[in-house]
């Protein structure tokens, strides 16, 4: 199929994550919208290499790796941004018993 | 060597200043200071045009093209002198003010020193604007440290007024710079464009630098700063900026911009020019309305140099040389106005000419001083001032760089009357009449002012009787200015 | 169907739904991932991101035990705004993109083996080992981090300095 | 001899260092003595200059002192020239001169010590100005001259510094004489433009070689340098105001010496003028019309120096139709003459003055040859010479000019004859009133009256004598062929011309006769109505506007003084609020801008990305469709 | 002169290839220096000696890289991922160089921000780490890598005040829009990827690989520049800055806006030169309207600051503004300025914060009369603001000057120079109000404690050393203008 549909679907994957950080109130909420944006990423690249892979095949067996590989360095970072973010939403939370974002407003102008 | 040291010598003894702990030192530091730079530049006065003791020359980036290229010609040697002349003078004459934190005052004062003589001889453009901001630092804290109740709005006015100024310059030279063929900031580099630029940058160029310069001297309309950074300032300081300091905006129109845009120049010289006159007229009439002694000579002072502008604008021989003279002469007048102002300032506590009056019964010596030096000030023969407004005017009239020129030369001229009208005022209501109750108890003036007032009107004299050194002087400075000036060849 | 999910991901008001429905969207992106076969990233999806994550997410939860959105929908006005700049971003991205003429370009179906586990291991550890080795610090980093902010150090102390702005 | 002209001016010079530099440590005695040897020693040099000038084919003389401004093409040495027509003046200038300084030394002597060298540094000072003035050969040493003149007559006027009524005459005279000057300045630069120099020599040579328009506009700019400098219309009116000055110094500036700088000066630049019949009209035209102005106003004044002062305006009025009619010699004839009985005129109200205790209104006079005859008797002869009684030196001066206006133009003559009818008729009233009749002062001013003593009655005779005799010098041709010495003396430097239109034996003596007639009724009529009962009435109706001056200093005020300090007043007021306005405006907009940016930063994550996103989105718009 | 054509003719060379294959002497280093910080807090609870090891640390750090300059060093095979260049190298030596500024100044302080003294070293550290890996990176997964690893021990530093609301708030801000950022870099990478004929990472590669400029490459373009513009705080992606900057305890708000950010800079020139160079007509004007919002912005929002600290924070927007102006030129003189600019504007900056920290209040009247109390530290800041001003005599001057030449000699964009210029004029008024508020006005305006002589000593060290930035650049012009050859 046209890699123009998961061009499409990915793009749209991300927008619904930026609509939901731009949205939502909810800390961690947003953290996971934010995390819908890497998925999306994560999947149009897969569907790159794939495309570069079909294309090149021929003269490089093993084009189009690298793609694949830059998903997985991408879930790695991820897990790793997923356990400060929390870490640091639940020091938030344990100092103001609160995660919504717009109480956060101490400091501004 | 010499302009090496006429600049060394301000610098090192500034520094060296900050370090005093008690006034008297400090004071005299600074005068002795002083005295050295002015003996320097009388051997440099002395020394033969072809003398190599006269430039200097030294690696300073090579990457950029820049160096430390400092020389004295005519036009340089004089306005140095004018410096050398000046902050003695100056010394002695407020040798009694009380300042807080004097070592500071008096080491900023050096340091501004060695920032006007470095704008006045360097042969750099980026050592140029280097030492234009040098002179222009220390001033600023001088004057909202030791200035009147308004100082800080009113130096802070004046400081980002002229650095906008200074930084539209760095625009204009550094574009200037892009175009040189050997990418160097030297003056001669500078000289051998002229039109190898294209018209539409040397007019940018010219917008760009000259509005720095303009801001300087001040041309109307962008002359407000001035009025209230003299009337704030300390007066030493307010002597150093309106005797030196307004004279590098002229000097930077005649040695770096002029000559360098000779097609912009031309091109927008009537614009210029009509902003001169207008500024002289204008200036005359709003000085007849003031009651502030200082904001008085501020008013005259813009008239004046607005003559001076216009001048250079004429691009005539005669023009040029009443330039380069009048630069001198009106710093040395206004150096002595200044000088009676602050008497009457400190003896009165008032520069409101409304509360003063018949002083000339207490302080006749002041009196007839002040009544000399107001007399150059209207540029009476036999005065410094009007060999050079002669000059000056007949240039303007002479003119060929414009058609206008007869209509500037009588336009203009009319700031004759109006300066006696403002000046006579002055005197009239200041020394003239009854005392009253505040001037019953003044006294005459003391040894070392009146010393300082002799030596003034002794220039004065001397130069409006026999000007021909100070002409022969800056005589092939002027030639040479105008042969690059005149771009047609 | 995936958007489908991740809508509901952004739109569920109760938290604990919106994760669960993240788990959807995971699982239709591996799905796809098997689609352009590549399983590893599929296994490795499902695992880390549907299994330990989103756990990680459901015990904050349950550790902050609030599951409903408590406060009222202030300025719904922001809302607004943000789904329409959503949709504008969506919109302008997709009007630059849809110049591009990918058309000819494919992603076939099961063909090619470079999704393979023995391929990427021998890429990871031949290529990109020095990004490897770099992802370790990554994760030290993290480690310290969380430990640095997780000790306790008493009770909050009010801002230093007085409240500046407005 | 004249080499050493540069002494003439330098004595003066030196008198005015010393007593100016020592006036606290001298005493009064050697300031005098300073002060009138210098212009003695001076006046003797001019005649010694003089005794060689005057023989025949002396050749005009330029003594080169330095080089005073040179610049590329432009040079101006400093330098006198000496010929016939310096000469004279510098015999009047210094002759007149020493003998006001001698009445000065005892019309002073009040004065305190430091004030008394003060004045008589002044005094130095004008005469060096002066001679400076007359001996310079070009326009700018003229000039120079001029301007100084100019300076001490504003030092001298405003002497009494404490009264601040006196400052402002002295202001006015100075200001009114910078916009002649102004002219002036001009004119020096359009030579500079025509001729390249300022020679006299050099200007006058090449004057042929230019067009007739820029002769033109010279001298007309000259001659509104003249205006200023001798009081002519439109720029008279300071004069009468400058009698505040100290009398001896009205006689020697402001009748004798600096207001004929103007006559001087075109007398001097004939050759031009002889180029520029248009100007010469317009100097005719403006020279009657103030004579007429200044008669008619002289007739209803009644301050004893007010009336010498319009008539001083009249009598130059005089010269300057002389000029205009090409009547050189003659109008120089009559500065000479002028110069004489007028400095005794202002010398012997001065000696009024002195008695009656600076009572200046003649209304408060009276009956005074009782007391004071020598005064009396000098300010008689001076009376009959300026009113042109045969055989009184006025009569023969005045006589020339109106001779030559009427060759020129009867209407001139008309005109002239007049103004003398009229001057005759103030002069005789300014006379009845003081010393005829009885006075009218009051008692300890009776007491007090006396004959003022020696060092200013001797002054006086000197002067009288020259007054009466000095109109021998141009006896005219009607009278005896030849006769005309001064014509014959000063042919060399105003050329061959310079007797205006030659008139019949028969028309010249006519007219003569007319106007002495005319002159003797007047002195008759004046003498006869103010000796029994002098006007002491407030004057009305036409009276009125005479007496108030024609209105033209109000007027002046009305159109000049007024529109300029309001036009100040806005100025200021613009100042204030547009330029600065504008200035200051742009900070305030900085500081405006500043707190309005500041609520973007409203401290919300979701107000922060989606302005992030917006960002985005509005690149992607460029992207899309602005660029390219 | 665009890098990617000189790349090329580079690559011919054989000195090219060795670049590659040069080892990170600094990264390994740093890296492994962090563990050794982590466990110093296990080994001792002496802080003067950890702060010593850490003193210790940044040394070699600044020896090694400079090591690497010269050329001696291990080789590794670093696969291309990593490419080794002067000016590169140079960054790093600014920012190391700077780190030990910044702590032989601040270290003190840091321990009063909590009780992890060792823990902040390994993560500034480990942040180095990253530092290094930003200036060399040859693959847009290592500028991925290294910007998270610079990122999130910022977050926690950040948010190390835990007992402080606002630093934890700072932290969660910066944290949500960070990973907000890393998601738009990502999508920006993916396309990229997409856009490249061959499917590659590498930068070098990037633009040979792409057919044309096609949409697709153009969007990842725009997607990486917001991102870095995000990273560099850059209107309108700069909102995190004031917040975080003043939320986060001084001595880290400090330590990223001077490395941190400086370096973010040398690798997003980097990247553009690399990549996008040979396409500069393309996205300059993007440049253009970025960089004049955030001029604007940046000068004109530190106008009516009351806090000190906010102030800077806008001025380090400000900052960043004219150094895109050397993002937009790309030539030679522009790799020269941002050296001068980074190397200048990080001495300054550390200097005001190291002052900053000592104040009793952060704002404006707490510096009242300052100059009495403590002339040193007034006459350095004075020093240090001017240069930041851009005042002739000292290094700030030759920044902006080599930022202006710049644009200057491309003829293109002079309004944006003027605009520039007259935004500088603005931002003297906030610089000047700092020293008004020192030297003229009257007040009580103090430090908390007496500083050291030692603390003094090395302010005016700094001082100088702006100074002699601001009259002999020769020194560091020297090394530029070999980089320039080398490019």
């Amino acid at each position: 199929m046209p890699i123009n549909y998961y061009i499409f679907l990915a793009v749209a994957l991300f927008c619904i994550g930026v609509a939901g950080v731009l949205t939502r109130r909810n800390a961690i909420i947003i953290f996971m919208c934010i995390e819908l944006m890497l998925n999306a990423v994560n999947l149009l690249l897969v569907a790159f290499s794939k495309m570069h892979h079909h294309a090149l095949a021929a003269t490089t067996p093993s084009a189009g790796i690298d793609g694949q590989l830059f998903v997985f360095f991408i879930m790695v970072v991820a897990a790793a941004e997923v356990s400060v973010g929390l870490a640091v939403i639940v020091m938030m939370y344990r100092n103001t018993h609160s995660i919504d974002v717009n109480f956060l407003n101490r400091l501004k102008h | 060597m010499v302009p090496v040291l006429l600049i060394l010598i301000p610098l090192v003894t500034g520094l060296v200043g900050f370090f005093f702990r008690s006034e008297g030192p400090a004071k005299v530091w600074a005068l002795l200071s002083s005295l050295a730079t002015l003996v320097v530049s009388l051997v440099g006065l002395g020394l033969a045009k072809s003398s190599p003791f006269l430039h200097a020359n030294v690696a300073w980036l090579p990457d950029l093209g820049s160096r430390f290229a400092v020389g004295m010609d005519g036009l340089s040697t004089i306005l140095s002198l004018l410096t050398a002349i000046c902050f003695p003078l100056i010394f002695i004459a407020t040798w009694r003010v009380k300042y807080s934190k004097p070592w500071n005052f008096y080491a900023l004062m050096l340091l501004s020193q060695a920032g006007l003589i470095g704008v006045f001889l360097a042969t750099d453009a980026l050592l140029f604007y280097f030492f234009w901001e040098l002179a222009l630092i220390p001033v600023y804290f001088l004057s909202s440290q030791w200035g009147g109740e308004r100082r800080i709005q009113a130096t802070f006015k004046f400081f980002v007024y002229t650095f906008v100024g200074s930084l539209m310059m760095l625009i204009g030279i550094i574009w200037i710079y892009s175009h040189t063929a050997d990418h160097s900031f030297s003056l001669e580099s500078f000289y051998a464009l002229r039109t190898k630029i294209s018209s539409h940058d040397q007019t940018w160029i010219f917008w760009l630098m000259f509005v720095a310069f303009a801001i300087k001297m001040p041309i109307w309309p962008l002359h407000t700063w001035q009025p209230d950074a003299y009337e704030q300032a300390p007066t030493a300081v307010t002597m150093v900026l309106s005797a030196v300091m307004v004279k590098m905006g002229v000097f930077g129109l005649i040695r770096w911009l002029a000559p360098v845009v000779p097609v912009g120049t031309w091109a927008w010289g009537d614009t210029v020019s009509t902003c001169c006159v207008i500024g002289m007229i204008y200036a005359s009439l709003v000085a007849i309305r003031q009651d502030d002694l200082k904001r008085l000579v501020a008013y005259s002072s813009i008239a004046h140099m607005g003559l001076m502008c216009l001048a250079v604008f004429a691009t005539d021989a005669n023009g040029m040389q009443g330039v380069m003279i009048q630069m001198f002469n009106h710093g040395i007048n206004i150096l002595g106005l200044w000088i009676v102002v602050d008497l009457i300032e400190r003896q009165f506590g008032t520069r409101k000419i409304s509360e003063l009056g018949g002083l000339a019964q207490k302080a006749p010596g002041l009196a007839i001083l002040l009544v000399i030096v107001a007399l150059a000030n209207v540029a009476l023969p036999l005065t410094n001032a009007f060999v050079g407004e002669f000059l000056l005017f007949s240039g303007v009239f002479t003119s060929t760089a414009t058609q206008y020129n007869v209509v500037f030369m009588c336009v203009a001229g009319l700031s004759i009357i109006l300066g006696a009208v403002y000046t006579l005022n002055m005197i009239q209501r200041v020394f003239f009449g009854n005392t009253n109750g505040l001037t019953e108890r003044g006294v005459d003036i003391k040894f070392n002012e009146k010393v300082v007032l002799a030596v003034i009107v002794v220039i004065i004299v001397f130069v409006g009787i026999y000007p021909r050194p100070v002409l022969d002087l800056t005589k092939e400075t002027a030639d040479f200015i105008l042969t690059k000036m005149s771009y047609k060849q | 169907m995936a958007i489908l999910a991740a809508i509901l991901v952004v739109i569920s008001k109760n938290p604990v739904h919106s994760v669960l429905w993240l788990i959807v969207v995971f699982i239709a992106i591996s799905g796809h991932y098997i689609l352009l076969d590549a399983q590893f990233l599929a296994i490795v999806n499902l695992i880390v991101y549907a299994g330990a994550i989103m756990v990680l997410f459901l015990f904050v939860f349950m550790l902050m035990n609030l599951n409903a959105e408590t406060e009222p929908q202030k300025n719904r006005w922001l809302k607004i705004a943000g789904v329409v700049t959503g949709g504008a971003l969506l919109l302008v991205l997709v009007a630059a993109l849809k110049r591009a003429d990918l058309k000819a370009q494919i992603a076939e179906m099961n063909k090619g083996d470079i999704g393979l586990i023995h391929n990427l291991g021998i890429a990871l550890f031949h290529d990109y080992v020095i990004p490897f080795e770099i992802s370790s610090v990554l994760f030290l980093s993290a480690m310290v981090g969380v430990v640095v902010i997780g000790r306790r150090e008493g009770a909050p102390k009010p801002p230093f300095g007085q409240d500046y702005g407005a | 001899m004249t080499h050493l002209v540069w002494l003439v001016p330098a004595l003066p010079l030196a008198g005015f260092l010393i007593n100016g530099l020592f006036r606290n440590s001298l005493p009064k005695s050697l300031t005098g003595i300073v002060g009138c040897g210098t212009v003695l020693v001076s006046f003797v040099l001019s005649l010694l200059i003089f005794g060689e000038v005057r023989q025949e084919g002396f050749q005009p003389a330029v003594i080169n002192l330095f080089d005073f401004i040179s610049v590329d093409k432009l040079h101006i040495a400093f330098s006198f020239q000496v010929d016939q027509l310096s000469t004279l003046f510098l015999l009047i200038i210094t002759g007149v001169g020493f003998l006001i300084h001698l009445y000065s030394t005892s019309y002073m002597h009040e004065e305190e010590p430091p004030h008394f060298a003060r004045y008589f540094s002044y005094l130095n000072l004008f005469v060096f100005s002066m001679l400076l003035l007359v001996l310079g050969a070009n326009y700018v040493i003229l000039f120079i001259g001029w301007e100084g003149v100019g300076l001490c007559s504003y030092l001298l006027i405003g002497y009494w510094f404490k009264n601040l009524d006196y400052g402002y005459a002295a202001r006015k005279a100075f200001i009114m004489n910078r916009i002649g000057d102004l002219g002036f300045l001009i004119a020096i630069f359009l030579m500079i433009t025509k001729f390249g120099s300022v020679d006299f020599a050099e200007v006058f040579g090449k004057a042929g070689g230019v067009g007739r328009g820029a002769i033109t506009a010279i001298t007309l700019l000259l001659f509104v340098g003249a205006t200023g400098k001798s009081a002519q219309i439109p720029l008279y009116t300071w004069l009468p105001d400058a009698m505040a000055g100290p009398t001896p110094v009205s006689a020697l500036i402001h009748a004798a010496t600096m207001v004929t700088a103007g006559i001087y000066m075109i007398a001097r630049s004939h050759v031009l003028y002889d180029l520029a019949p248009a100007t010469q009209t317009v100097v005719a035209v403006i020279g009657l019309a103030t004579a007429l102005l200044a008669a008619t106003i002289a007739l209803k004044q009644h301050d004893i120096k007010k009336v010498l002062a319009y008539s001083t305006v009249s009598q130059l009025g005089y010269m300057f139709l002389g000029l205009g009619v090409g009547a050189y010699d003659g109008a120089v004839f009559h500065v000479m003459t002028h110069a004489f009985f007028k400095a005794l005129l202002f010398l012997g109200a001065g000696s009024v003055i002195h008695a009656m205790g600076g009572e200046q209104d003649m209304r408060k006079m009276g009956g005074l040859r009782k007391w004071m005859p020598a005064t009396h008797i000098t300010f008689l002869l001076a009376c009959l010479a300026i009113s042109g009684i045969p055989p009184f030196s006025g009569f023969f001066s005045k006589d020339e000019i109106l001779a030559a206006a009427y060759g020129k133009n009867p209407i001139y003559y008309v005109i002239g004859v007049f103004t003398a009818l009229l001057t005759a008729f103030y002069m005789f009233r300014l006379y009845a009133m003081t010393f005829r009749g009885a006075f009218r002062g009051t008692h300890d001013q009776e007491h007090h009256l006396h004959e003022s003593p020696a060092a200013m009655t001797i002054p006086l005779w000197i002067l009288a004598i020259l007054a009466v005799v000095a109109g021998f010098l141009g006896i005219p041709e009607a009278f005896a062929p030849h006769a005309h010495w001064l014509a014959g003396y000063l042919r060399p430097a105003l050329g061959e011309a310079a007797h205006g239109p030659e008139l019949a034996k028969g028309t010249e003596l006519g007219l003569m006769a007319v106007s002495v007639a005319l002159a003797v009724i007047g002195v008759g009529y004046a003498w006869v109505r103010f000796s029994k009962k002098p006007d002491l009435a407030e004057p009305t109706g036409f009276g009125k506007v005479l007496a108030n001056k024609w209105y033209v200093d109000e007027l002046y005020n009305a159109i000049v003084v007024r529109p300029l300090d309001l036009l100040a007043q806005f100025l200021v007021f613009f100042e204030k609020n547009i330029i600065d306005g504008i200035v200051n405006g742009v900070g305030r907009l900085v500081h405006y801008g500043s707190r309005q940016l500041r609520l973007l930063q409203s401290g919300l994550v979701g107000g922060y990305v989606l302005l992030m996103v917006v960002g985005i989105v509005v690149l992607f718009l460029v992207e899309l469709f602005i660029k390219k | 002169m665009n890098g990617a054509s000189q790349r090329l003719t580079h690559q011919g060379t054989t000195a090219g290839d060795t670049q590659y294959i040069q080892t990170m002497n600094a990264i390994v280093l740093s890296a492994i220096w962090g563990i050794v910080m982590m466990f110093s807090g296990i080994v001792t609870s002496s802080k003067t000696a950890i702060r010593n090891t850490a003193v210790v640390g940044l040394l070699l750090l600044v020896i090694v890289n400079y090591a690497d300059m010269v050329g001696y060093h291990v080789e590794i095979d670093t696969h291309k991922m990593l490419f080794f260049d002067t000016f590169g190298l140079l960054g790093n030596s600014i920012a190391f160089v700077s780190t030990l500024l910044l702590v032989l100044l601040s270290g003190r302080d840091m321990e009063k921000v909590g009780n992890n003294l060792a823990e902040y070293f390994a993560l500034i550290f480990f942040v180095l780490c990253g530092v290094a890996i930003v200036t060399t990176f040859n693959t847009l997964l290592m500028l991925f890598l290294g910007i998270e690893i610079i990122s999130i021990p910022l977050y926690i530093l950040t948010g190390s005040d835990k007992r402080n609301l606002k630093s934890n708030e700072a932290a969660l801000k910066y944290f949500l829009m960070g990973s907000f950022s890393t998601g738009l870099m990502l999508l920006g990478i993916a396309f990229l990827y997409g856009a490249s004929s061959t499917g590659t990472f590498f930068i070098d590669d990037l633009w040979t690989a792409r057919a044309q400029v096609g949409p697709l490459f153009m969007a990842g373009l725009l997607m990486l520049l917001v991102s870095m513009a995000f990273k560099v705080s850059a209107a309108p992606f700069h909102f995190w800055t004031p917040d975080v900057y003043d939320g986060a305890p001084t001595v880290f708000t400090s330590f990223m806006a001077t490395i941190v950010k400086v370096s973010i800079f040398v690798g997003f020139i980097r990247l553009f030169d690399e990549a996008f160079g040979a396409d500069q007509v393309h996205w300059q004007i993007f440049v253009a309207l970025i960089t004049a919002a955030t001029l604007f912005i940046g000068n004109i929002t530190a106008v009516f600051q009351q806090s000190v600290k906010r102030m800077l924070a806008y001025s380090s927007i400000a900052q960043a503004g004219f150094m895109l102006l050397a993002l937009l030129t790309l030539n030679g003189i522009a790799k020269q300025g941002i050296i001068l600019y980074a190397a200048a504007y990080s001495l300054a900056t550390i200097g005001i914060f190291a002052i900053l920290i000592r104040m009793k209040d952060y704002t404006f009247e707490g510096f009242n009369g300052l100059a009495r109390k403590q002339p040193v530290l007034a006459a350095t800041c004075t020093i240090f603001l001017l240069s930041l001003a851009g005042i002739p005599l000292t290094g700030g001057f030759f920044a902006k000057y080599y930022m202006i030449a710049a644009v200057i000699a491309t003829g293109k964009f002079m309004w944006l120079v003027v605009f520039a210029l007259l935004c500088a004029a603005v931002s003297v008024y906030y610089y000047f109000r700092v020293i008004q508020a020192m030297y003229f006005k009257d007040g009580d305006g103090t430090t908390e404690a007496e500083p050291s002589s030692g603390f003094k000593g090395l302010l005016v060290v700094l001082a100088v050393g702006v100074i002699v930035l601001g009259v002999f650049p020769q020194t560091l012009l020297h090394q530029l203008t070999r980089l320039v050859y080398t490019w």
